[in-house]
C-alpha cells in the first residue's frame, strides 16, 4: 500500500478490498445523512462517512490530509454541528414529508441526471493508468514536507488569503451570534419600580414543590384553597406542559387524612366533610394528573408523611 | 509627451461634476456657479482644441495613445478629426447655455424631503457628467472606449429625465410623475437595447480582428491600417452583420424612423434644458458615430445598406414633420421636428457626397444651436404659463414681444430660412443627396414645406391672435434668459452667413471619410471648362 | 462703385437690424431712421444709375464679390453681386417706390404703437428684395427670395392680434415655400448638370446642352416657373395673394406693386438663357401667364373689398408680365416695362385705397363707400390717374406697356399667338370693367357710408401730406413713365444687352392692336358704367350669377385647397399621430408587455424557497456538464 | 482495482449530497449535505493527485477544507441567529426572497 509503482494500472488487492468494504460504508453513511429523521443521527452518519474518507486519503498516500480530515472535519466541524444541533434543540426533528410541489421530482430528475452525467464523464475519460503519490511524497522527504513546500511557495498567496478568510469567518460568526444590547441595562431599582408600575407580581413568586415527595421544581405549589399556583413553576416547563399537577391527589389525600383522623379520634365533624368536597369546586386545571401513573401510591410512605403533618 | 489636451477637456467637466456634487446642501448658488465655471473652462479647452486643430494636417490630431488592457487590445486612444473637434466645441458651447437656462429648474425640488439628495447639486453635476461623457465619446478612437461612454451617458441622462422632469404637466402631479418615469425608462430601454446589439457587434469585430491579425484589437487606427495593408479583410456577410449591429445602436440614438418613439416622450417629459441636452448633444453622438464608425469600419456594408437607410431617413424627414404638425404639445412638436432633422442628417451622411457629408456635419452643429434656441425659449414660455399645451397659449407676442421674437427666430432657424445657419446645411444635404439620388433629394425637399407648416402653425397658435386667459400677465424675457438666447441667435446669424470657419475644419475630414468608402462626387454633366 | 452695391443692400439691412433690436428707446425716431436708410439706398441706386448711364453699353455690368458663403468641396456658393441694366431697373423701382411707401407709412402708421417694428420689417423687405435682384448666382438669389418671403410674412401678419392676419401671413409663407421647392430643385439640377449655379457659369453652358440635357434644362425651366408661380401669385399658387390684404395697406402696395410679386417675373427674365433653350418650359410659362391674367381679372370683378379687388388686378397684371416673359426675346423687355409702369400705378392705387380706408375708419367694403371724390380730392385725382393708367388709357403708362405685350402675344405667331393675343385682349376688357367698377363704387354715386362696429360715423377727410405726397409722385410716374420709356424705344435699348430683344413678326399690325385695345377698353368701361354708374349700388351684394359667386370665392381655389390639402393634411397627420402611438410605439410597447407577461409567469419560479433555487442550480450544472460532454463527443 | 473507482465513489457521494440539499428542510442537515459534497470533491482531488503523481490536488483539497471550515463557522452562525429570531431551522421558512 505504501510502495506504489511509478505508473500502474492496478492497486493492491488489499486496497481493493478495503475500498469495496469501506466504500459501502461511506455510501451508507451518506444515505444516512440524507435520510435520517433526526439531525443528530444525520450528523453521526456523516461523521462515519468522513472517517471512511480519511482512511481513503491515507490509502492514497495523502497522509497529512487523512489526519487533517479526522482532526478538522470529524473532530472539529462535526462537533460544531453537534453543538448547534444541541443549541437548536435535539428534539426538533423535521419530517421528511415534502411540502414544495414537484420539488422531489425535479430533485430526482436533476440529481440522477447529474450523477449519471458525472459518472459517464468519468467513464468517458480514459484513465487506465495512474502515477501514484509515492514519488511525489518522497521527493521532499515525505508527504508533509512536500505539501509544505508547495503551500509556502507556489500557493503562498492563496494560503495567506485563506488565513484572512478564516479570521474573517471567525469574526463574522461572532458578529452574527452576538446579540447587541440596544438599550441601557436597567438597574434593580428601575426594574422594581417598573414591576410596581405595571402591576405584576411584586412579592416573590410562590415556591414550588409543596408536595415534597417529588423533585419539587416541576410541581406547582398549591394555594390555600388547594388549587395550583401557576406562577410557582418555570414558564419553560409550563409551556412544555411538563407540570405535574398534584392538586387533586393532594385534596384526595387530605380528605383521606381527615377521614383517618376522625376515625382515629372517633368523632364526626360536620363542617369538615363539606369543606373538602372536591365535586363542588370549579374546574381544576390538569384534572387528569390526579391519577398520574408516575406517582405510585405507597401507603406506607403516605402514612408516614401524613403522620408527620398531623403531628404538627 | 505633449500636454494631454483632449483628456483634460473631458476630465475638467468630470471633475466639475464631482466638485459640484460635493458642494454642501445649503450652498445651492455656489453649486450653480461652480458648475457654470467648469462648463466655461471646458468651453475654453474645446476652443483651444479647435484652434490648435490644423485642417491641413493629418486626419487625427492631438492624439493620445495608452494601452489600457493589453490582453484584450483595449486602448485609451484619443484623437479628433475635424468633425469631432467641431462637435466637441458645439457640446462645450451649449452646456453653459443649458445650465443658465435651467438655472432655477431644480429649485422646486428643494423641499425638506428632498434635501437629502440635494437636487440642485445633482442636476448640475449630472449635466457636467453628461458633458464629460459626450466629449470623450467624440474623442475616442478606440471602438471599445467609445462604446463604454456611448452607453455610460445613458445613466446621467436617465436621472436627468426621470428625476428633473417637467413639472408643467396638464394631467396633474401624479400623472406627471408617471409619464416622466415612463419616458425615462423608455429612453433607457431603447438605448440600452441598441447598445447591447452594438456590444455584440463590437465583440464580433474584435473576434474578427483576433482571427485575422493574431491579436485582437479595438483600436480604430490599427484596424484601418491593417485593412489598408490588406491584412484584414472582413467577409461580406460578417461586415454586413457588424455594420447592422453598429448602425442599429446609432439609429436608435440618432433617432431614425421607426426607432424614434422614445424621443418625443423623453423630450416632452424633461425640462427644456434637458431636452436640449438630449437632442442637441447626446443624439449627435449617434450621427457622429455613423460617420466615424459605420462608414470607416464597414465601407462596403455601408454602401450595401445605403438604399435602405436613405429610404428610412426620407421617411423620417416627412414622417417627423407630419407628426410635428399634428402635435398638441409644444415640446413634443419640437421633438418630432428633431426627428425630421435627424432624417436630413442621416440622409446627408449616406448620400456619400462631400456636400452631403459636410452638410450633415454642419447640420449637426446648426441643429444643435437652432433647437437649443427654440427649445430653451419654449421652455421659458412653458415655465411662465405652467402648461405645455399649444391650446393654452395665444397672443403671447402682445404681452411678451421679445420672447415671441426670439421664439420666431428659433422657429425660422428650424424651418431653415436663408441667413440663419440651418439653411446652409440643409441645402448642402439636399444638393449632396440630389446629385446622386435625385428622387430622394426631391422627396426630402418636401420636408421644407412641412417644416414651414409646423413652425408657423406653432407660432401662430401660441404667439398671435387675441391674448388668451392665463397669458395676460406674462413677463417678457429676463436678463438671464436673454443672456442664454441672444448668443445663440447671434451664432445662428453668424454661421448663416459665414459658415467658413466650420466648413474649413470639416471639409478635409469629409474627404477622408469619402475616400474610406471609395466614393467620389458625381461629376456634373457639363463640367466647367477651366 | 462696386462697394456701393454692397452698401445698397446693407443700408436697409442695417436699418432692420437697428430697429428690430433697438428696443423701446427708438420708438420715437424709428420710422425716421427706417425712411432715411431707404432713401440712402435710393440715393446709392441713383448714383449707380448715373454711373451706368455714363458707360458704354458693353461695360455696364458691375460685379462685386464679397466673400465665399459656403465653401464645400464642389459646392462653392459666393456672396457676390451683379448689377446690370435689368438689376438696375429693379433696384431703382424697389428703392424708389419703397422709399415712397416708407414716407407714406409714416402717416399711415402714425397711431400704431408698433410702428418702429413696422419700419424694421419694411427695411428688411427692401434688403431682401435688393439681395434677390442683385445676386450674381441662384443660391444667393434664393436667400433673397426666402428673405422676401419672411418679410412678407412679418408684414402681412403685422396685426398679429387679428387671427385672420396671422392666418393669412402663414398661408402666404407656406404657399411661397411650395414655390421655393421649385427654386431649390432648380438650383440642385443646375448644380448636378453644370456644376455651378452662378449666372456667369450656367447661362453660357445652357447653350452647350445636348441630348438628354435638354430635358434637364426644360426641367430647370419648369422648376423656376414653379418658383415664380409661388412668389408672383400665379395659378395654381395664387391663393395667398387675396388673403395677404390683411396686412397694412402700405404693405399691400409694397408687396403687390413694386416688389415681391414681381420677383417671379425677374426670375424668368433673368433666366432667359434657360427658357430660350427650353421651348416647352416657355409654353408652360405663357400658359400660366394667360390663365392667371384672366383668372385674376375675373376675381377682381367680383370682389367688394377694395384691396382684394386690387389684388385680383395685380394677379392679372402679373399674369401679363409672366406671359410676356414666356414669349421669349420678343416679350422680356415689355414684361419688365410693364412691371415698372405697373409698379407706379398699382402702388399709387394701393396707396390711394389706403388713403380712402384711412378716411373711412378702415372700412374696406366698396359698397359702403361712394361719392368720395369731393371729400378727398387729391386721393381722387391720383387714384384716377392710376386707374386710367392701368386700363391703358392712351398716353398714360399702362397704354404703352400693355399694348406692347398684347402685340408681342400676337407676334408669337401661329395659333398660339392668336390664342394668347385674344386672351390678352379679353383681359384688357375685363381690366377696364373691374377698374371702372372700383372707381365708380368708391368715388362716384351717392354716399353709402355706415358707422363702424363701434358706432363711429365715418368722417372722410384728405390724408396728411406724408401720405398724399407719395401718391402724387406715383401718379406722375403712372402718367409719364410709359411715355418716357417709349420715346425712341429707350427702354428696349436699355435692356436689350441683358435680355436680348427681337421684334417678331406680328400677323396684325401695331395700329390694329391699338385699335383693338381701344375698342375693348371702351366696351369694358361702358359695361361697368352701365352696371354700376347708372343705377345705385346695393349696400348688400346681390347673390349674383354662378360665376360671380365663384369669383367671390377666388374661383373656388381656396375651397379646393381647403378640402384637399388642409382637410386631407389634417386627416393624414391625425392618423399618423394615431399610428405612431398605436403602431410604431405599439409594437415596442407590445413587446415590452409580452416580456412583462412572460416574466410574470416566470417569476412564479422565484418562489423564495432556497431548495427550489438549488434544484435549478443543479439542473443548470447538469446542463453544463451535458453540454461539455456533448462538445467533447462531437 | 483502478483508483478511478474512487472517482465513481466521489461522484456518488456528491450526488447523494446534492439530493440531500434538495430534499431536506432542516438547515443543519442541508448544511451537512453540503459538507458531504465538499468531502466528495476532496476525495476526487486526492484521487487526482494520486493519478497524476503530484501533490497539487492535495493542496487544493486542503484549501477546500479550510474554506469549508470557514463556511461552516459562518453558516452555523447564521443558522443560530435565524433560529433565534424565527424559532425554526427550516430553510423553507426563510423565503423572504420571494417576489
Amino acid at each position: 500500500m505504501m510502495s506504489l509503482a511509478a505508473s500502474a494500472s492496478q492497486t493492491s488487492t488489499g486496497e481493493a478490498v478495503q475500498f469495496w468494504v469501506l466504500g459501502t460504508v461511506a455510501v451508507l453513511g451518506a444515505l444516512g445523512t440524507v435520510l435520517m429523521k433526526k439531525a443528530v443521527h444525520s450528523a453521526l452518519s456523516l461523521a462515519g462517512t468522513m472517517i471512511v474518507l480519511a482512511v481513503f486519503y491515507l490509502a492514497q498516500g495523502a497522509y497529512f490530509l487523512g489526519v487533517v480530515q479526522i482532526v478538522v472535519y470529524t473532530g472539529a466541524i462535526m462537533m460544531l454541528f453537534l453543538f448547534v444541533v444541541m443549541l437548536v434543540g435535539i428534539t426538533a426533528a423535521d419530517s421528511l414529508k415534502e411540502t414544495l410541489k414537484g420539488q422531489r421530482w425535479w430533485a430526482a430528475i436533476c440529481g440522477i441526471g447529474f450523477g449519471v452525467l458525472l459518472i459517464a464523464g468519468i467513464a468517458n475519460a480514459s484513465l487506465h493508468t495512474f502515477t501514484g503519490t509515492g514519488a511525489a511524497n518522497s521527493a521532499q522527504g515525505g508527504n508533509v514536507p512536500g505539501l509544505a513546500r508547495l503551500l509556502f511557495t507556489t500557493y503562498v498567496w492563496a494560503f495567506e488569503l485563506t488565513g484572512a478568510l478564516l479570521i474573517t469567518a471567525a469574526i463574522g460568526a461572532m458578529v452574527l451570534t452576538h446579540r447587541e444590547r440596544t438599550e441601557e441595562r436597567r438597574t434593580q431599582r428601575e426594574l422594581a419600580e417598573a414591576r410596581v408600575r405595571e402591576g405584576t407580581q411584586v412579592t416573590p413568586l410562590p415556591a414550588p414543590g409543596t408536595y415534597a415527595r417529588h423533585n419539587a421544581v416541576d410541581i406547582p405549589g398549591l394555594l390555600p384553597d388547594g388549587t395550583i399556583s401557576e406562577a410557582s413553576v418555570s414558564s419553560t416547563l409550563r409551556e412544555r406542559g411538563q407540570i405535574r399537577d398534584v392538586s387533586r391527589d393532594a385534596l384526595r389525600r387530605l380528605a383521606e387524612l381527615d377521614q383517618r383522623s376522625e376515625e382515629w379520634l372517633e368523632r364526626r365533624g360536620v363542617a369538615g366533610a363539606s369543606r373538602w368536597e372536591p365535586g363542588r369546586r370549579k374546574g381544576l386545571p390538569g384534572a387528569g394528573s390526579g391519577d398520574d401513573p408516575a406517582d405510585p401510591a405507597d401507603p406506607a410512605e403516605h402514612a408516614a408523611d401524613h403522620a408527620e403533618e398531623g403531628a404538627k | 509627451m505633449s500636454f494631454p489636451l483632449l483628456t483634460t477637456t473631458a476630465v475638467v467637466p468630470a471633475a466639475g461634476a464631482i466638485i459640484t456634487a460635493a458642494v454642501p446642501a445649503a450652498r445651492r448658488t455656489t453649486a450653480k456657479y461652480t458648475a457654470l465655471l467648469f462648463s466655461l473652462a471646458t468651453l475654453v479647452l474645446a476652443a483651444v482644441a479647435m484652434i490648435r486643430f490644423d485642417p491641413s494636417g493629418p486626419r487625427y490630431q492631438l492624439t493620445e495613445t495608452h494601452t489600457w488592457v493589453k490582453n484584450f487590445g483595449l486602448h485609451y486612444d484619443l484623437g479628433v478629426d475635424g468633425i469631432a473637434v467641431t462637435l466637441i466645441t458645439l457640446t462645450a458651447l451649449l452646456i453653459p447655455f443649458v445650465m443658465l437656462a435651467g438655472w432655477h429648474d431644480p429649485d422646486p425640488l428643494e423641499t425638506a424631503d428632498n434635501r437629502r439628495w440635494r437636487p440642485t447639486q445633482g442636476f448640475f453635476a449630472l449635466i457636467l457628467l453628461v458633458e464629460a461623457m459626450v466629449v470623450i465619446a467624440f474623442e475616442a478612437t478606440d471602438v471599445f472606449l467609445f462604446y463604454i461612454f456611448f452607453e455610460a451617458m445613458l445613466i446621467p441622462m436617465y436621472f436627468l429625465i426621470g428625476g428633473f422632469g417637467d413639472r408643467a404637466h396638464a394631467a396633474g402631479e401624479d400623472e406627471g410623475a408617471r409619464q416622466r418615469s415612463y419616458a425615462a425608462v423608455k429612453f433607457l430601454l431603447y438605448n440600452l437595447v441598441g447598445g447591447l446589439i452594438m456590444l455584440a457587434a463590437v465583440i464580433g469585430l474584435y473576434a474578427a480582428t483576433a482571427k485575422q491579425l493574431g491579436t485582437g484589437t479595438f483600436s480604430l487606427q490599427e484596424i484601418l491600417n491593417a485593412r489598408a495593408a490588406g491584412r484584414l479583410h472582413l467577409a461580406t456577410s460578417t461586415e454586413r452583420w457588424l455594420f447592422l449591429g453598429f448602425f442599429f445602436a446609432f439609429a436608435v440614438k440618432a433617432p431614425l424612423w421607426p426607432l424614434h418613439t422614445w424621443l418625443p416622450n423623453a423630450m416632452g417629459e424633461s425640462t427644456a434644458p434637458v431636452a436640449v441636452l438630449i437632442t442637441a448633444v447626446v443624439d449627435k453622438v449617434g450621427t457622429f458615430a455613423m460617420l466615424r464608425y459605420c462608414l470607416q469600419l464597414f465601407p462596403e456594408a455601408s454602401k450595401w445598406a445605403t438604399p435602405t437607410i436613405l429610404v428610412l431617413s426620407v421617411i423620417s424627414i416627412i414622417y417627423g414633420a407630419l407628426l410635428a404638425v399634428g402635435q398638441r404639445d409644444i415640446k413634443r412638436l419640437i421633438a418630432f421636428a428633431s426627428v425630421s432633422h435627424f432624417g436630413f442628417i442621416i440622409l446627408g451622411i449616406f448620400a456619400m457626397t462631400s456636400q452631403g457629408q459636410s452638410g450633415a456635419t454642419l447640420y449637426m452643429v446648426n441643429h444643435g444651436i437652432s433647437t437649443a434656441a427654440l427649445m430653451l425659449v419654449a421652455g421659458f414660455l412653458i415655465t411662465r404659463r405652467g402648461s405645455r399645451l399649444i391650446a393654452d397659449f395665444g397672443g403671447v407676442q402682445k404681452v411678451a414681444p421679445v420672447l415671441a421674437g426670439t421664439f420666431l427666430i428659433g422657429g425660422l432657424a428650424t424651418l431653415s430660412l436663408p441667413g440663419l445657419a440651418p439653411f446652409v446645411s440643409e441645402f448642402l444635404v439636399l444638393v449632396g443627396t440630389f446629385s446622386r439620388y435625385p428622387a430622394f433629394g426631391i422627396v426630402a425637399t418636401l420636408g421644407i414645406v412641412l417644416a414651414a407648416l409646423y413652425v408657423l402653425v406653432l407660432y401662430q397658435r401660441t404667439m398671435t391672435g387675441p391674448v388668451k386667459a392665463g397669458i395676460e400677465g406674462m413677463s417678457d424675457l429676463k436678463v438671464r434668459e436673454l443672456v442664454v438666447v441672444a448668443p445663440l441667435i447671434a451664432l445662428l446669424l453668424f454661421l448663416g452667413v459665414y459658415p467658413k470657419p466650420v466648413t474649413d475644419i470639416v471639409n478635409p475630414s469629409v474627404r477622408h471619410t469619402l475616400s474610406d468608402v471609395h466614393k467620389t462626387d458625381p461629376t456634373p454633366a457639363l463640367e466647367a471648362k477651366k | 462703385m462696386e462697394t456701393l452695391i454692397g452698401l445698397l443692400v446693407a443700408a436697409p439691412l442695417l436699418g432692420a437690424g437697428i430697429l428690430l433690436t433697438g428696443g423701446r428707446r427708438l420708438d420715437r425716431t424709428g420710422h425716421l431712421i427706417g425712411t432715411l436708410l431707404a432713401l440712402v439706398s435710393f440715393a446709392f441706386a441713383v448714383v449707380l444709375f448715373a454711373d451706368m448711364l455714363g458707360k458704354d453699353t458693353a461695360q455696364r455690368t458691375l460685379t462685386s464679390h464679397l466673400w465665399t458663403w459656403v465653401p464645400v468641396e464642389g459646392f462653392q456658393a459666393q456672396v457676390g453681386f451683379q448689377l446690370d441694366q435689368l438689376s438696375m431697373t429693379f433696384v431703382l423701382l424697389i428703392t424708389g417706390v419703397g422709399s415712397l411707401i416708407h414716407i407714406y407709412s409714416i402717416g399711415y402708421m402714425a397711431h400704431d404703437e408698433r410702428r418702429r417694428r413696422f419700419f424694421g420689417y419694411l427695411n428688411l423687405f427692401l434688403a431682401a428684395m435688393l439681395l434677390l435682384v442683385l445676386a450674381d448666382n441662384y443660391f444667393l438669389l434664393y436667400a433673397g427670395w426666402e428673405g422676401v418671403g419672411l418679410a412678407s410674412y412679418l408684414l402681412i401678419g403685422f396685426w398679429q392680434h387679428k387671427p385672420s392676419a396671422a392666418t393669412a401671413a402663414k398661408k402666404a409663407f407656406i404657399v411661397n415655400r411650395v414655390g421655393d421647392i421649385g427654386l431649390s430643385i432648380g438650383i440642385m439640377l443646375m448644380f448636378t448638370t453644370f456644376g455651378s449655379f452662378a449666372f456667369a457659369d450656367v447661362f453660357p453652358k445652357v447653350a452647350q446642352a445636348s441630348g438628354t440635357q435638354h430635358a434637364t434644362v426644360t426641367g430647370i425651366g419648369f422648376m423656376l416657373l414653379l418658383a415664380a408661380c409661388g412668389k408672383s401669385a400665379q395659378v395654381p399658387l395664387q391663393s395667398w395673394l387675396g388673403d395677404a390684404m390683411e396686412g397694412p395697406t402700405p404693405v399691400s402696395a409694397l408687396i403687390h406693386a413694386a416688389t415681391m410679386v414681381t420677383a417671379g417675373v425677374y426670375l424668368i427674365t433673368r433666366s432667359s438663357a434657360i427658357f430660350n433653350a427650353a421651348p416647352d418650359a416657355q409654353t408652360a410659362v405663357v400658359t400660366v401667364g394667360a390663365v392667371t391674367l384672366l383668372f385674376g381679372a375675373i376675381v377682381g370683378c367680383a370682389k367688394d373689398d377694395i384691396k382684394k379687388a386690387l389684388a385680383g388686378s395685380t394677379m392679372s397684371q402679373i399674369g401679363y408680365m409672366i406671359m410676356a416673359a414666356g414669349l421669349g426675346p420678343i416679350g422680356y423687355v415689355f414684361a419688365i416695362m410693364h412691371l415698372v409702369t405697373h409698379g407706379f400705378f398699382k402702388a399709387g392705387l394701393f396707396l390711394g385705397a389706403g388713403s380712402v380706408m384711412h378716411g373711412m375708419n378702415d372700412e374696406v367694403d366698396m359698397r359702403r363707400y361712394g361719392a368720395l371724390r369731393s371729400y378727398m380730392p387729391i386721393t381722387f385725382v391720383t387714384f384716377g390717374l392710376g386707374y386710367l393708367a392701368i386700363i391703358g388709357f392712351p398716353g398714360l403708362s399702362g397704354f404703352f406697356s400693355k399694348d406692347k405685350i398684347i402685340e408681342a402675344a400676337f407676334a408669337k405667331g401661329g395659333g398660339e399667338g392668336w390664342i394668347l393675343g385674344s386672351a390678352a385682349l379679353l383681359g384688357a376688357a375685363i381690366t377696364a370693367f373691374y377698374m371702372t367698377r372700383v372707381m365708380i363704387m368708391t368715388f362716384f354715386g351717392e354716399k353709402r357710408w355706415q358707422p363702424d362696429a363701434e358706432g363711429h360715423e365715418p368722417h372722410p377727410h384728405e390724408s396728411p401730406a406724408t401720405m398724399t405726397v407719395p401718391m402724387i409722385v406715383l401718379a406722375f410716374g403712372s402718367v409719364f413713365a410709359g411715355g418716357l420709356f417709349s420715346i425712341n424705344s429707350a427702354f428696349v435699348k436699355w435692356l436689350e444687352p441683358v435680355t436680348g430683344h427681337s421684334e417678331g413678326n406680328s400677323p396684325v399690325s401695331t395700329a390694329t392692336v391699338t385699335a383693338g385695345t381701344m375698342v375693348v377698353l371702351v366696351v369694358g368701361v361702358a359695361l361697368a358704367w352701365a352696371m354700376y354708374g347708372r343705377r345705385p349700388v346695393p349696400a348688400v351684394a346681390p347673390r349674383g350669377s354662378l360665376l360671380t359667386r365663384a369669383a367671390r370665392r377666388d374661383l373656388l381655389q381656396d375651397d379646393f385647397n381647403h378640402v384637399v390639402l388642409v382637410r386631407g393634411g389634417e386627416h393624414l397627420t391625425r392618423s399618423l399621430v394615431y399610428l405612431d402611438h398605436s403602431l410604431v410605439d405599439g409594437v415596442v410597447n407590445g413587446t415590452a408587455a409580452s416580456v412583462g407577461g412572460l416574466s410574470g409567469r416566470l417569476r412564479r419560479v422565484q418562489n423564495g424557497y432556497v431548495r427550489s433555487y438549488a434544484v435549478s442550480m443543479l439542473g443548470g450544472t447538469a446542463l453544463v456538464v451535458a453540454a461539455t460532454l456533448l462538445m467533447r463527443a462531437v | 482495482m483502478n483508483p478511478v473507482n474512487y472517482l465513481y465513489l466521489s461522484a456518488l457521494l456528491f450526488t447523494i449530497g446534492a439530493a440531500g440539499v434538495l430534499i431536506r428542510r432542516n438547515a443543519i442537515v442541508v448544511f451537512m449535505c453540503v459538507e458531504l459534497m465538499l468531502n466528495a470533491c476532496n476525495l476526487a482531488f486526492v484521487t487526482f493527485s494520486r493519478l497524476h503523481g503530484n501533490l497539487d490536488g492535495q493542496i487544493i483539497a486542503f484549501f477546500t477544507m479550510v474554506v469549508a471550515a470557514a463556511e461552516v463557522v459562518v453558516g452555523l452562525a447564521i443558522i443560530v441567529s435565524i433560529y433565534r429570531t424565527r424559532h425554526s431551522a427550516s430553510v423553507d421558512d426563510a423565503n423572504l426572497m420571494k417576489l
